[in-house]
């Protein structure tokens, strides 16, 4: 291998040799030694039942190279840990360390999910008081945690919306109403429940359009998908009105609770003619996001639909034999239940660190959660509003919706607005989302960074804003200081490498 | 007016005085004027919640919770079906604990997420050649969800609305498969192995499905089901586990269509359960209509090679009700422990393991059957690391009698088998262990005392 | 604050916000709760006594800010795990993660070492089996772990090598024979214990100076103190030779193992003639150098010399209440022990990731340890061999010292070419030791990493000496890449700063 | 010839062929031809050492050995004496995890190495901080040792030969001191605090030298020793334990001269003795004179702040034996523990956990005194966190009972108090626990069984 060329000026991540694994590979090499077998050696089955030895191509590589090529990889991301990474509607506040560490406690990593119910009494206290607390803090009392992500929460809330209606003899209703605003998740799950997606209007201060909403509710309305707050950032305030409209259509009202962070009590979903709604514990609730997963999305519904819960939910079972506390806690399949929408439990390791981190905070930690996820919000959005338009002029929730049509006016779009804040550190807002914002930034800081932070991100916005009237160039070509510039995403898609493969690049 | 909320917190840094600074900066006089779009009947309704505790208070009570479940990492252990205790070895949890790739967001932002991304290639590139097969994608929730995602991409593949799941697979691959469909103008339904074999497909069938090793641990025939199934015009889909496929034929080679699994056996601790990670793979020319994220490679503006989240107008978040999926937020860090697991073990290492399992797995079935009374692997057909086995006491009383003792017996199953306990065995449980599971078994039999 | 200016090409490092923590406190943060108290609150004392609440200045700082802060600096270090590190007689080896995971089991890292010893039989088992392990490797049986590094080893042996003289009347003994060749901490630990350093000289060919040496043991003579292989990297071809002469002075024969990574299953210091050596765990046994400690530096005895150790030792003893193994381990204070040099028993947590080390290699794996390190200096040595000069021309053990001479002549000392390399994103190797050997670069490239790996290394060296000859600036002000330039140590040292200060820069 | 040794492992990646082409390039043909330097006789006299084990094998062993271990994580424990079971946050482990800090070398190209200076230079700022010293080092091996180099460097400082100690310090410090100083032409002592207080030190003394709280847990007058030690021409030095400094005058506020302790209780977990930190702190005037390494802020050529080590020349590396000290590796990453402690506890954080181990200490001596037979903190001094009690019972049996009801009682100090034992109470000990030794000691003070 030759020595790479090095300008004086090179950076380290010029140097770094990013290779895949199967390219290091040499024969022989390993990172790991197994033990012999210590019982008698069976016969192995038929040849043809069998792999030959040299069918499996993995790596072979010492476990020094192992760890140094996936720390050395660590390092090119963006994240909590590292970044102010203001990212709309995906809640990247900070994670606390305790709850990683409790996840990986022996008593809870390594009990297997079969294992007989007073086997682990421990693993199912803590899901049923995270039931518990999810129900209060939605207004929701019953709950299933089996959803291993928003988007699944979504699906199962709408197969008990159909259940529901089912079993009141409406099947025949399979209309979503759904305001143009909302996440793709929100359609798509629609679909999977075999509905067909209406899309409602949102009127020009970012609100439900009441009346469009008044007109397309009917009796073939299954249920009305309303992200609260919005994907705009905003409260609903006709939502009692626009509850009251779909139950008066017959339909039920399913919320989107991804922005649940907002609303933590400042007002219960349940108490505002929700019926249904999930909420993403990898964002209100700081579960790591883990570069894409995994998460949780626990499913809420009023007591009048608990019997059509998924399984399981766990319950608190009087017993004779349970102990001093007299009872025992159990999986449950409840009566109508959807049934099993994944293969276990639950996303356990992630329930574990969503209920740590509701007890380090508790009622009164939790509501200030949400306070100050607004309070940094609106100040952020209170400080750039002269320099970048506002999707909505008015008091935002937890993130604000900037519009960089002036920027686009001046040639430079928001995409790369949001790539030259990668070159300052920062990470990009969410872009191009939501869908009827033109050239939409969606700023996010959550309530864990400090107003030092906010005032930085502010600045460097402000002095971004500078550049492209002074150095249009250096926007447009941004980023300049990542371990790759602008990748060609197009090429990407349309031959796509999907795979190592032998021949290489 | 003041808040109920608390005034400053390790996780919420904000005091008093900053809020005051910054209330007045948005030029509102309280935290009120903020929510005003919230009904006010409604407004603060309080949370009937414990009051915060300290991190050593909360790190007390759930070592206190962790205690009191019966660890399966500090005694023998002979559980599987679906959830398997392998070695984990310790690369694994030193790159899990790199806060880069823990807190960091789907990767959005290619230029600043080349680490998730590269790793989730590695991670494809592994699935694929376990598999045998021409592409993975970057996982999905669990391998049930993988098993009925698959069902579903069967249907639009092939344009046919029956899903038909051979009756050997397990009985919680059915229900996911069922709830993934239930609206979807698809049906689910059972097929005999000797129908399939028979050729007795109807010619509306989407594909034909199954699981090998099946749900009771034995081999099916791969290769002669996809062959039945495309005959019928249907595809195959295949649900397996991975380190099986250290040893036998991969589903790439017995010319199946989509093959998917449960990931977690490949370096992911039981956890109750999940966090899993479902393998989803399939042939090159059905990619655009795969579920999940994908990754590619392709080049930056300097030719530097980088990767990125690509084919995403599959996806919800561009192609909205007409998605392949509604899969947003997935299972990427699961996915890195799988790709360092392969790393880890290379070639040689998955083979070792398989190989382990199988002979420490046909130890014991040796084992039992030299009990009184005891019968293993009764069908006699080929198994990896589980096998069935039925004894002289009913399987409830077995487990009670082994938990007196301190081991995890196997899955009672007698509502499929009469009698029948499901024992799974892998390279991480000792000759000793599994020594004293016989002795007990042998007691237990004996009526002998706990 | 302001926003930093970003020019096109600055890199994110440039970007860092480097502030110490008491610049970014802010009265109120802070980064954990605590609880209140459980018991009754009781009287404290005379205020006089106690501290005013104002008087602790230490940072307020959220957790998130905790956390990102050191994360940030984590990555501005060479390490290990994420570059070679070619540091001569440091042995940068790889660090298996195992060993750091065993030494965090709860069992381990919760003891208390005032336990009784019935309490912490797992603890002590590790300790005898180390002593065991150690005594075997190094062919010197009797073993004390208590000794928290390599130069507190020295000591220790120092002091062992003092007793034992003063046991046979011998307390006049009063010299300590030391090559020019060895580390600092010889000399410094030969006058810690009150002994008059004599200089031995190194011969053209790297040996010591045969004839030097007989001149200088006479009946002043405690100890000869011997690195083996030297600092050079060498094997004292006539070591039976010079031990006599030491022995037959009436001295005792002190072998500094800091380099026994090159010696293991090769041969044993016992065999040879060395009466006291130790080891240090943090090279030749792979415990992480942590950024300069904790290391542990075990000392190895002679039988004969064994009741002078320091306390404690860890001994087997027969028990009638022992349960079925019939013993039990417990510590013991040697009869004539030198006494307690720390605290407690040693750096148990390195002793643990050492045995858990020696394990994984056994006896075999131990061997291929010394042998691979030793190929792979020779094969850097023989690769570098045209380009630089040779400390001595020679076959190498662990490590090769190459002299930039040439390279100096030409007008760039080693110091530059040491900089030079972390551009490249290798450390540089130990300079200017021995200090015997002009312009000394000294590469130890251990036996952990692949022949990849060296290869990338040395046909890096011949790009930097190229560039010595075609653009020596570059060289000269490197290192160019990194989050620092060159560092002004004089000032440091003139005008020391050395905590943060209210009115700090 | 082939070696003894095993082709290739996952931390020895050469495999044979690839050590057939390097040998080859170095031009031998095998390998013995590179140790020809060791005398024949005794040229690979192999090693009576098990086999290589595998990763599985040697993780169960250990834990197996941990498992066998008491450990006071999981039961109630009252010992200190030295080592502090205090609570540590969740910060220290996450950042201890980075390899970065933990894989690399002490930074001599501090271009390379600005992780570890910078966190040094927290370290020494945070240590100052807390003993109201003006400057510390970057560490010391552990308490002892620093405390025994105190005294050294006040025989340097004062050109004077004998360190007086005063009799309330742990024997540990004694015995330390005196194997530091053996062969230095130096002596240590022990002298009464009445002598002291009475002015009554020899004019010879380098140092008095007094540990507070003392090794009884009581709080020495630090500033009346100060004064006498000053008023005799000798420096003072104290040790201390840097948890009670959250609440009581710091040695910078007695003017002590130079102030050492056990890092231990800020953050590092109790480990079995080790490894620990020693902290070290002094007035600025002695900085040439301070054992150990040092961190310094500096500027780099383009002016940015940066750190490095500084004032080296005291040091083995440059000025060999007339070094301040031998020390070389010292204890860097235990520092970066103390360092996250100090800034994730904050001012507030460390008054806290003081205030709450004196709350807690006192609650039990209370509850003691409460009981028949049972006398605790007898002398009726100002104490912090530790008190000796006896009772109606020898201490050993005492401990013996406690052990067996699952408890980790006090320290045995019989042969410094009579029937003394030295309890000490942290914030780690819940009101439940202290009732239940409570219990526990008047049960078994009653002579009531086990
Ligand atoms: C508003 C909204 N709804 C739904 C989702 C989907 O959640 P998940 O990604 O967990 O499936 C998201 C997150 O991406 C979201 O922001
Ligand atoms: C040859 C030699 N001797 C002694 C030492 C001192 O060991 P330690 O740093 O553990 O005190 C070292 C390491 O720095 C060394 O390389």
């Amino acid at each position: 291998m030759n020595a790479p060329s090095v300008s004086p000026n090179s950076s380290i991540a010029d140097m770094q040799d990013r290779r895949l694994l199967m390219d290091r590979s040499v024969p022989g090499h390993h990172a790991v030694a197994l033990p012999e077998p210590d019982v008698p050696v069976s016969d192995l089955p038929d040849a043809d039942l069998l792999r030959d030895v040299g069918d499996l191509q993995l790596p072979e590589v010492d476990q020094l190279e192992v760890i140094r090529y996936f720390t050395l990889l660590s390092r090119l991301n963006f994240s909590i840990d590292t970044n102010f990474y203001p990212l709309g509607s995906c809640t990247m506040k900070y994670n606390p360390k305790l709850n990683d560490q409790m996840a990986s406690l022996g008593g809870f990593a390594n009990i297997h999910p079969l294992q007989d119910d007073v086997a682990v009494q421990g693993a199912l206290e803590v899901m049923h008081e995270l039931q518990k607390w999810l129900g209060e803090a939605t207004g929701l009392p019953a709950v299933s945690l089996a959803p291993l992500a928003g988007a699944q929460g979504e699906y199962a809330g709408l197969l008990i919306a159909r259940a529901a209606l089912e079993a009141r003899g409406e099947s025949h209703r399979n209309v979503a109403l759904i305001p143009d605003s909302a996440h793709g998740t929100n359609p798509a799950s629609a679909a999977m429940a075999g509905l067909d997606v209406v899309v409602v209007k949102t009127d020009e201060f970012g609100n439900v359009d009441v009346e469009d909403l008044r007109e397309k509710a009917d009796d073939k309305t299954c249920v009305f998908m309303l992200t609260i707050p919005s994907t705009l950032g905003l409260f609903e305030p006709n939502i009692i009105e626009i509850n009251q409209i779909i139950h008066d259509a017959g339909g039920l009202v399913y919320a989107d609770g991804a922005n649940l962070n907002a609303l933590l009590g400042l007002v219960k979903l349940g108490d505002v003619g929700v019926d249904i709604c999930h909420s993403n514990l990898h964002k209100t609730f700081s579960t790591p996001h883990g570069g894409g997963g995994p998460g949780a999305g626990p499913v809420m519904v009023t007591r009048r639909l608990a019997s059509f819960l998924p399984d399981p939910v766990v319950v608190q079972a009087r017993s004779s034999d349970a102990g001093p506390r007299g009872y025992r806690y159990r999986l449950y399949r409840p009566i109508e239940s959807i049934g099993k929408i994944n293969g276990f439990h639950g996303s356990f390791s992630i329930l574990v660190r969503a209920y740590t981190y509701m007890q380090s905070l508790g009622g009164d930690g939790l509501r200030s959660v949400s306070e100050n996820a607004v309070i940094n919000a609106n100040y952020i959005q209170a400080q750039l509003r002269d320099r970048f338009d506002l999707a909505v002029d008015r008091i935002c929730m937890h993130e604000t919706v900037l519009s960089g049509k002036r920027q686009a006016d001046r040639g430079v779009p928001a995409l790369n607005i949001a790539k030259r804040l990668l070159d300052y550190g920062i990470h990009a807002p969410t872009m191009y989302f939501p869908l009827i914002v033109p050239e939409a930034l969606m700023v996010e800081p959550t309530e864990t960074e400090s107003k030092e932070t906010l005032d930085r991100f502010i600045s460097v916005m402000q002095a971004i804003d500078d550049e492209i009237s002074s150095e249009p160039e250096t926007v447009l070509n941004a980023p300049h200081s990542l371990p790759v510039s602008r990748l060609d995403e197009a090429t990407a898609a349309r031959r796509p490498v999907l795979r190592w493969q032998p021949d290489g690049d | 007016m003041s808040s109920n909320g608390i005034s400053a917190h390790p996780f919420i840094p904000n005091t008093p005085s900053e809020r005051e600074q910054m209330l007045a900066t948005i030029g509102v006089e309280n935290f009120d004027a903020l929510i005003t779009d919230i009904p006010e009947d409604h407004r603060n309704p309080g949370l009937d919640l414990p009051a915060s505790a300290s991190e050593l208070e909360v790190a007390a009570r759930m070592q206190a919770l962790a205690a009191i479940n019966q660890d399966a990492g500090s005694r023998p252990s002979f559980l599987g079906a679906g959830a398997y205790r392998h070695f984990i070895p310790s690369t694994v949890g030193a790159v899990l604990q790199r806060g880069e790739f823990v807190t960091s967001y789907t990767p959005y932002q290619p230029e600043g997420a080349q680490g998730t991304l590269q790793t989730g290639f590695e991670f494809q590139s592994a699935v694929a050649q376990i598999f045998g097969m021409e592409v993975a994608n970057a996982g999905m929730y669990d391998g049930p969800t993988a098993f009925a995602e698959a069902g579903l991409m069967a249907a639009r593949v092939s344009r046919r609305n029956r899903i038909l799941i051979l009756d050997s697979a397990d009985r919680r691959l059915f229900e996911v498969a069922d709830a993934y469909s239930r609206y979807q103008q698809v049906t689910v339904e059972s097929i005999g192995l000797d129908k399939v074999l028979d050729g007795d497909i109807p010619d509306d069938a989407a594909c034909i499905a199954f699981q090998s090793p099946n749900f009771l641990g034995e081999i099916e025939d791969a290769r002669a089901i996809s062959d039945a199934a495309h005959a019928a015009g249907a595809l195959s889909v295949m649900h397996t586990y991975p380190i099986a496929l250290g040893m036998f034929k991969a589903p790439g080679q017995c010319d199946v269509d989509i093959a998917t699994s449960e990931g977690q056996p490949l370096g992911v601790p039981l956890t109750f359960g999940g966090a899993y990670v479902g393998l989803f793979t399939a042939k090159q020319r059905f990619i655009r209509q795969l579920p999940g994220r994908i990754i590619g490679e392709t080049a930056d503006t300097n030719g530097r090679t980088g990767y990125t989240l690509t084919l995403q107008t599959r996806e919800q978040h561009i192609r909205r009700e007409r998605a392949t999926s509604n899969i947003c937020t997935s299972t990427q860090l699961i996915g890195l422990m799988v790709a360092v697991y392969c790393a880890t073990m290379g070639p040689s290492g998955l083979r070792k393991v398989a190989e382990l399992s199988y002979h420490k797995a046909h130890y014991l079935a040796d084992q039992i059957n030299g009990l009184d009374g005891w019968d293993a692997n009764p069908n006699g057909r080929v198994f990896f690391n589980e096998f069935v086995a039925t004894g002289p006491v009913g399987p409830s009383e077995i487990n009670r009698q082994l938990a007196e003792r301190g081991i995890i017996g196997g899955l009672d199953i007698a509502d499929v088998v009469p009698g029948g306990m499901l024992f799974c065995v892998t390279e991480m449980n000792s000759r000793h262990d599994i020594d004293r599971l016989v002795n007990a078994l042998a007691e237990i039999g004996k009526g002998g005392a706990a």
